[in-house]
């Protein structure tokens, strides 16, 4: 793996649908190899924080950005920075897990294919590699070329990870991974974070404040599409619990 | 599955074949006959025998009316067009570069015809006068020239055709008179001969061949005399509805073109012209 | 333009994906755009030298003038007569369809008019030929089958399914809980079928009558075989026992005479153009009815 | 009362059912008598009164698989071209949709009398511009059948392709095609049936009436049943081209109908799946 593990910076960055500024002012630097927690009520934007950050919604009509979006020190809405090679350095995982209608291996080294320089022989060595980290590997080390939409929704969302870190992505985007899941999921991809916390840059957008001071070395908090300019580190957990009440 | 590779491999096999075929148009032994279709029984029976003495040429035959065919020799569209009439001076004028060349194949004579139940009530003849007034409208019903009363379905044929213009040429004195009278318009010998069968009170225009026991012929009165409408008042020359049948090339037929066309007018082609209800070459006396 | 397309990004141009995909949209452009763009071109000799004098013409008499009313009055009211006998059948098999049959054999009803749509034009005519001309002249006692109303008639027959499915879908769109407010206000089914769905299904029902009646103006071989095929307006113009002569028909029994070229063969394109413009702005029409119904 | 309308609307839809069945059993008990194995085989002679459809039974197959040849990659292209590349531009895409519309919406006859005047230029009358002129009339039939399977696919798939780094041009290979392969299947055989069903489109674009055998080049004519069966419809008295004319009727429905259950079943097919 690369020794330049990528930073990830927002200067002065807005983004908008149609005339509608969903975020605002975001200006901050997400170190790297650094875990950072986004935290804050829904529809505060943070999804489309880390959608933002991996151009996701290139396609929907009237998203526009405005500011800048840097990654490793480049602005990653330029015309000069090709979207699929953006994402290859950058991987997202999405809150609700979306397994191609195939194998669970042929799921596994599915991006592979489209990557150049990939020792065929080497694949299936890294395809259990990664389904170990995921902890996925001993569940499904018989069965591997079964359905994967078969699969419970957890062991899906570890299977669409394995997925993504077979391709080493350097940032790691996370939507709230854990939300539905079961906990011995949850725990696998807790537990991955942390491992791998050297590793990346990882941001991880959570709903649940316990889980963030668990796994992050930072957290930060948005309301309203911006980050609060003092983030309440010290909030205790009902406070969080009211925040997100409040939407 | 289609792979994009498959994909784009289909969409440059379209662009890349289009010129082969256009080359592929180039060499070829077919002969395409188009028009009259008073004149496709004869040519389409020529050709499957024709075939079996000349088993590589093809021969492809395409109804449409004398019209259609005249256009189709005019543009070079088919090599041989057919026509059950002369070609009209508009059709000369408009197809001069083509140099049409006109070669009679047989003879035929167009009689005015009846549904059968008609023909039962004892309308048997009609005059010139009488038909006449039947086209523009003006006798209406059988009873008004002593059939049924009963209206009369008026059936015209479509302007082009060469039925049509023999007929109104005798009858109007003009080939491409209009027909006020008209209920129905048809197209080739085919239809208009279903349609006066399916009804029980229509007149209509027929060559020779199609009149059956369903749609009679009817004879010309004129003053006393009737002129039966069979070969013998043709071949006479009493009967004043006739017309050539006629193949139209554009210059001096060549090559299987040329083959075909001597065929035709040789003996076996005029044993199938007889043999189809027309009168061969050189049999009538006008 | 170009920056939505290609996403302000040199990507796309790089990757044969999307040449190949845009090549093919442009042959479905040039497709489009060149069927319209040949029936202007191909009449603008008639448009020239008779301007509208083309569609209030009476007399289709060439070779330098001709006149286009009677078959365009045929077209129309054919067409009109065709949505008169559907619709009836039509909407009441659709409310019957979307409002009280269970799923089974709903789908039955709908897989037999999509069997229905898909008969070829053709077997229509000759159904209509050997029979309903037949019919038609026995029961109205008329002296002949082949007239503008057989020709309704078995366009009606033809654009039945279209109708019926289309307005189906626009009654099954109407969402559930306005049914469920009827019912719980006491209304019984047949009611709320009427007096709820009906009326808020009633602008996709417009788009489905106005699409059927888009593809029975361009039907051809099957009108031509019992139209008639008498260029005239019949006396009196309500007539509809006369026989007529409708565009489609027309072109389809003269265009082999003129193929290619001559004033003869750009009126006979200057009709196909009316033709679609007229199938065009109804078909139109309808779509806007059925995304209105979509959206609502 | 709310019986007498019910029982009213159970009768029109049964008129409207039980058309489908008349029209089935007229094909049936008029044409059936005419098939026969010699029927299926032999040429035509004698102007359709005796021998057989076979060269007419061929030439519709010829032209209709030209056509798919032709259009499928058209429209597969211009599916994918609409529903993938004009993401960002709706009023594109709209504009794109309506010309799909207006090509659907244009009568048959039109197509031919066009398709003459342009194919015709380069092929004459033959199979080739036959195929050509039916592809562009099923174009739209076929088009908007695989724009509905591109669109009905969750977006979340084409995200989860992204989030991998793959391409459009990867996404479109390696997850949209394979995924919507029933659609655009469903699309081709939508379209297939229509164009088997045409009559118009090719009567002055593609067939002669007799003395067709296998096309040798691309300027050849061909003769399909739908032309076969019109000309044999004019000539209704004689009581052998009317049972021909059924027999060749019932085959062409025949044909039609398989096409029609084929993509019936294949999109049958798709709901399970997406359902699954």
């Amino acid at each position: 793996m690369s020794d330049q593990i990528p930073a990830v910076e927002l200067r002065i960055a807005h983004v908008f649908f149609k005339n509608h500024r969903v975020l605002e002012d975001l200006n901050r630097q997400f170190p790297s190899r650094s875990v950072t927690a986004i935290f804050g009520p829904s529809g505060s934007g943070k999804t489309t924080l880390l959608r933002t950050l991996s151009r996701m919604n290139d396609d929907v009509e009237g998203f526009r950005v405005e500011g800048r979006v840097l990654i490793d020190g480049e602005n990653i809405y330029s015309d000069a920075v090709e979207a699929s090679r953006l994402r290859q350095k950058v991987g997202m995982l999405f809150q609700k897990p979306c397994v191609f209608p195939k194998s669970i291996y042929q799921n596994v080294v599915f991006g592979l294919r489209h990557r150049d320089g990939i020792d065929r022989k080497a694949v299936p060595e890294m395809a259990e590699n990664v389904l170990r980290e995921v902890r996925l590997w001993d569940e499904v080390k018989d069965r591997l070329n079964e359905w994967a939409p078969n699969l419970s929704q957890g062991q899906q969302q570890r299977l669409a990870l394995a997925r993504l870190l077979i391709l080493e992505p350097e940032i790691l985007l996370m939507d709230e991974p854990t939300s539905s899941l079961d906990p011995r999921s949850a725990e696998a991809i807790e537990s991955l974070i942390e491992r791998h916390a050297k590793l990346r840059t990882i941001l991880l957008v959570t709903h649940n404040l316990e889980q963030a001071r668990r796994v992050c070395g930072e957290i930060v908090f948005m309301d309203c599409g911006r980050f609060l300019e003092s983030p309440p580190v010290q909030l205790p957990p009902p406070a969080g619990e009211e925040l997100l009440k409040k939407y | 599955m289609l792979k994009p590779t498959g994909l784009l491999g289909v969409v440059l096999a379209v662009v890349f074949l289009l010129p082969p075929g256009a080359c592929l148009a180039a060499a070829n032994n077919k002969i395409l006959v188009e028009g009259s279709t008073t004149v496709i029984p004869i040519v389409s029976r020529a050709a499957e025998r024709y075939r079996s003495i000349h088993p590589k040429v093809r021969i492809l035959t395409k109804a449409g009316g004398s019209g259609v065919g005249a256009h189709a020799a005019g543009t070079k569209r088919a090599d041989i067009g057919m026509t059950s009439r002369e070609l009209t001076l508009h059709e000369i004028d408009r197809y001069k570069s083509a140099k049409l060349q006109t070669h009679i194949l047989g003879k035929d004579a167009v009689a005015p015809v009846v549904s059968s139940e008609v023909y039962q009530t004892g309308v048997r003849a009609l005059t010139k006068k009488q038909i006449g007034d039947i086209y523009l409208g003006k006798i209406v019903n059988w009873k008004e020239v002593g059939g049924p009363d009963r209206p009369i379905v008026v059936i015209d044929k479509e302007r082009h055709r060469g039925t049509r213009h023999v007929f109104m040429k005798y009858i109007l004195g003009d080939a491409e008179a209009r027909a006020p009278g008209a209920r129905l318009v048809t197209g080739s010998n085919n239809e208009e001969q279903t349609k006066i069968a399916q009804s029980d009170s229509a007149i209509g225009m027929l060559s020779f061949a199609w009149i059956n026991d369903q749609v009679r012929g009817l004879g010309l009165r004129d003053g006393d005399r009737v002129i039966e409408p069979n070969l013998e008042s043709v071949r006479d020359g009493s009967f004043p509805i006739a017309r050539n049948l006629n193949l139209v090339t554009a210059g001096p037929p060549q090559g299987e073109v040329k083959g075909f066309i001597e065929y035709l007018l040789g003996p076996e082609g005029q044993k199938i012209v007889e043999e189809s209800g027309f009168i061969p070459l050189g049999e009538t006396h006008r | 333009m170009k920056t939505a397309l290609l996403n302000s990004h040199s990507e796309n141009l790089r990757s044969p994906m999307f040449w190949a995909v845009s090549t093919s949209a442009l042959i479905a452009l040039v497709a489009g755009l060149g069927l319209l763009g040949f029936l202007i071109i191909e009449s603008v000799p008639v448009f020239s030298r008779q301007g509208l004098g083309f569609l209030s013409g009476t007399e289709w008499f060439g070779p330098d003038e001709f006149g286009a009313w009677p078959m365009i009055y045929g077209s129309l009211a054919t067409a009109f007569l065709a949505s008169l006998f559907a619709l009836p059948i039509a909407l009441g098999s659709a409310v019957y369809t979307a409002e009280f049959l269970s799923p089974k054999p709903r789908l039955a009803v709908k897989a037999a008019m999509e069997y229905l749509a898909g008969v070829p034009g053709i077997v229509y005519g000759l159904l209509g030929m050997t029979l309903l001309a037949q019919w038609v002249r026995n029961v109205f006692d008329l002296i002949d089958g082949n007239s503008l109303l057989t020709a309704g008639l078995l366009l009606a027959v033809m654009i039945l399914p279209t109708v019926t499915t289309l307005s189906e879908d626009a009654l099954r769109a109407v969402p559930r809980r306005y049914r469920e407010t009827a019912w719980s206000l006491g209304m019984n089914r047949v009611a709320t079928a009427f007096c709820v769905s009906l009326p808020m299904a009633l602008p996709g029902i417009c788009g489905a009558v106005f699409l059927g009646v888009g593809r029975a103006l361009g039907e051809t071989v099957a009108v031509m075989l019992v139209i008639g095929g008498l260029d005239r307006i019949p006396v009196p113009w309500f007539n509809l026992f006369a026989p007529g002569q409708s565009i489609p028909s027309k072109l389809g029994r003269e265009a082999a005479e003129a193929l290619g070229g001559g004033y003869h063969w750009h009126a006979l394109m200057a009709l196909g153009l009316v033709l679609f413009v007229l199938a065009l702005s109804l078909s139109l029409a309808g779509r806007w009815f059925l995304t209105r119904q979509r959206s609502a | 009362m709310e019986k007498g309308i019910l029982v009213m609307l159970r009768a029109f839809t049964l008129i409207a059912c039980g058309l489908l069945v008349f029209v089935l059993s007229a094909a049936i008990v008029r044409g059936l008598p005419a098939i026969d194995a010699v029927f299926l085989t032999a040429e035509s002679k004698n102007f359709g009164l005796e021998g057989g459809i076979f060269y007419q039974t061929l030439g519709t197959l010829i032209l209709i698989s030209g056509a798919a040849a032709v259009g499928l990659p058209i429209a597969l292209g211009s599916a994918l071209f609409q529903t993938e590349y004009l993401r960002r531009a709706p009023r594109l895409k709209k504009s794109f949709r309506v010309l799909m519309d207006a090509l659907n919406s244009a009568p048959t006859i039109v197509f031919g009398l066009v398709g003459y005047l342009v194919f015709g230029a380069a092929f004459g009358v033959s199979w080739l511009t036959g195929a050509f002129t039916l592809a562009v009339m099923i174009l739209p039939t076929m088009q908007s059948s695989m724009v509905e399977a591109f669109e009905a696919l969750p977006e979340t798939y084409r995200e989860a392709g992204k989030s991998l780094g793959m391409g459009r041009g990867a996404i479109i290979r390696s997850i949209l095609l394979p995924q919507c392969f029933y659609g655009a299947a469903t699309g081709l055989f939508l379209g297939l049936a229509r164009a088997a069903g045409e009559t118009a489109a090719i009567l002055f674009t593609a067939t002669t009436f007799s003395g067709v055998t296998i096309p040798e080049s691309a300027s050849d004519p061909a003769t399909t049943l739908q032309t076969h069966i019109f000309t044999l419809a004019q000539e209704g008295l004689d009581p052998r081209a009317a049972e021909n004319a059924w027999g060749a009727a019932l085959v062409l429905l025949t044909l039609v109908f398989v096409l029609l259950s084929a993509a019936m079943w294949i999109r049958s097919r798709l709901h399970w799946e997406s359902a699954a």
